[in-house]
């Protein structure tokens, strides 16, 4: 199990926080992606947008990445905090 | 002592025990910059009657630890507090502080405006600004 | 208004009050750059127990007026104050104030750092350093 | 009468803080610098030190201005506020 979670206007858009999806071998970030967008396809604007931040394991991540059983993967939009 | 130097709360803070805190650390500081971000009325021509922030729990703060801990290393400063509320802000109200000591007073303006510049570009904190119109998520502060 | 914006002063002063000051004056303040100026134990290598400030009444608060009044005309800040303690300071005690609120931080930040170069280059305050030695009167502060 | 204010080092060298000095006609700052000196010598090099700034009134003066009868002159060693 991998969880995924969404913030900000993605929590929005999903209609969750976060969600568990079922990945049995390692995937590259951007394989999950596709697992996540043919499970939520509201996501697909907003996931592809290139200022769109993924993190796993709380460290900012790239689409050749992999995660695997057990990663919290989390979705980024831009920050607008201090 | 990170503990409470670096924070993120619901509650309002104080600026005058942060300050105290980063004092507290050493007889040698002759300097102390402050950067305190408040919420405004006004954002891009809109009125704004509400913020309200979100973070995310662990990785925001391990941010912050880790924006002290460069500052540290990398300004001639001796302390450094961080801390930024979340949940329901009203507008007039403290959203974050930044605290940068040093023995003289141009390291600490150099590291306090460094590291509120980095808070910005690399902590996961959102915000929704409510207008007429509604609340809508900021997608960038500059 | 500006009587509590500017002060030259034996009393403590308290940064809280200060900023709460500035902050009332306009909602559309979103940055407070605060610079607080403290007593350090070593300067020049030499370990200081005591500091005495003195200044020339009625000069010194008029130089600090027009600090403020050139901060307001040449900046892009809505308000800015300015407090000196004088008389003996402790290591560890407050000597100087600068707070400057703008809608954008880089106002507050360039204005803040400004007056604090220009308070030491044109008001008429001085201070001894108390040391092993005695106290001595220092000609010039960096 | 025209009272001239010694500060911080100063203070001590003239061993006081102010003094009146009977001056009947405009004289320059250079001008009264010397009546200055002829009365209290102690302070001649503190005085022509290049550092020190002078002020007629509580604004900064220079060698060439006049003081009159009434005016405030004080001399002022380099700051060390802040």
């Amino acid at each position: 199990m991998l969880q995924v979670k969404f913030f900000a206007m993605l929590r929005g858009i999903a209609g969750v926080e976060s969600k568990e999806f079922d990945i049995s071998a390692p995937v590259t970030v951007r394989e999950l992606k596709e697992i996540i967008l043919a499970d939520i396809p509201a996501l697909t604007e907003a996931l592809e947008s290139r200022s769109m931040l993924i993190s796993v394991n709380q460290e900012v991540a790239h689409d050749n990445d992999t995660v695997s059983d057990g990663d919290e993967v989390a979705f980024l939009p831009p920050f607008s905090g201090g | 002592m990170a503990n409470k130097l670096i924070s993120i709360q619901t509650e309002p803070f104080s600026v005058e025990t942060a300050i105290a805190d980063v004092k507290a650390v050493s007889n040698g500081i002759g300097a102390v910059v402050t950067f305190l971000g408040i919420g405004r009325d006004i954002s891009k021509g809109e009125v704004i009657t509400d913020l309200n922030f979100e973070h995310y729990p662990g990785m925001a703060e391990k941010k912050l630890e880790d924006i002290r801990a460069r500052a540290l290393l990398n300004f001639n400063i001796i302390e450094m507090a961080i801390l930024h509320r979340i949940g329901p802000i009203a507008i007039g109200e403290d959203i974050v502080l930044i605290v940068a000591a040093s023995a003289h007073r141009n390291d600490a303006f150099m590291a306090c405006e460094w590291a509120i510049t980095e808070l910005k570009r690399v902590t996961p904190i959102w915000k929704t600004e409510t207008t007429s119109k509604g609340a809508v998520w900021v997608s960038q502060t500059p």
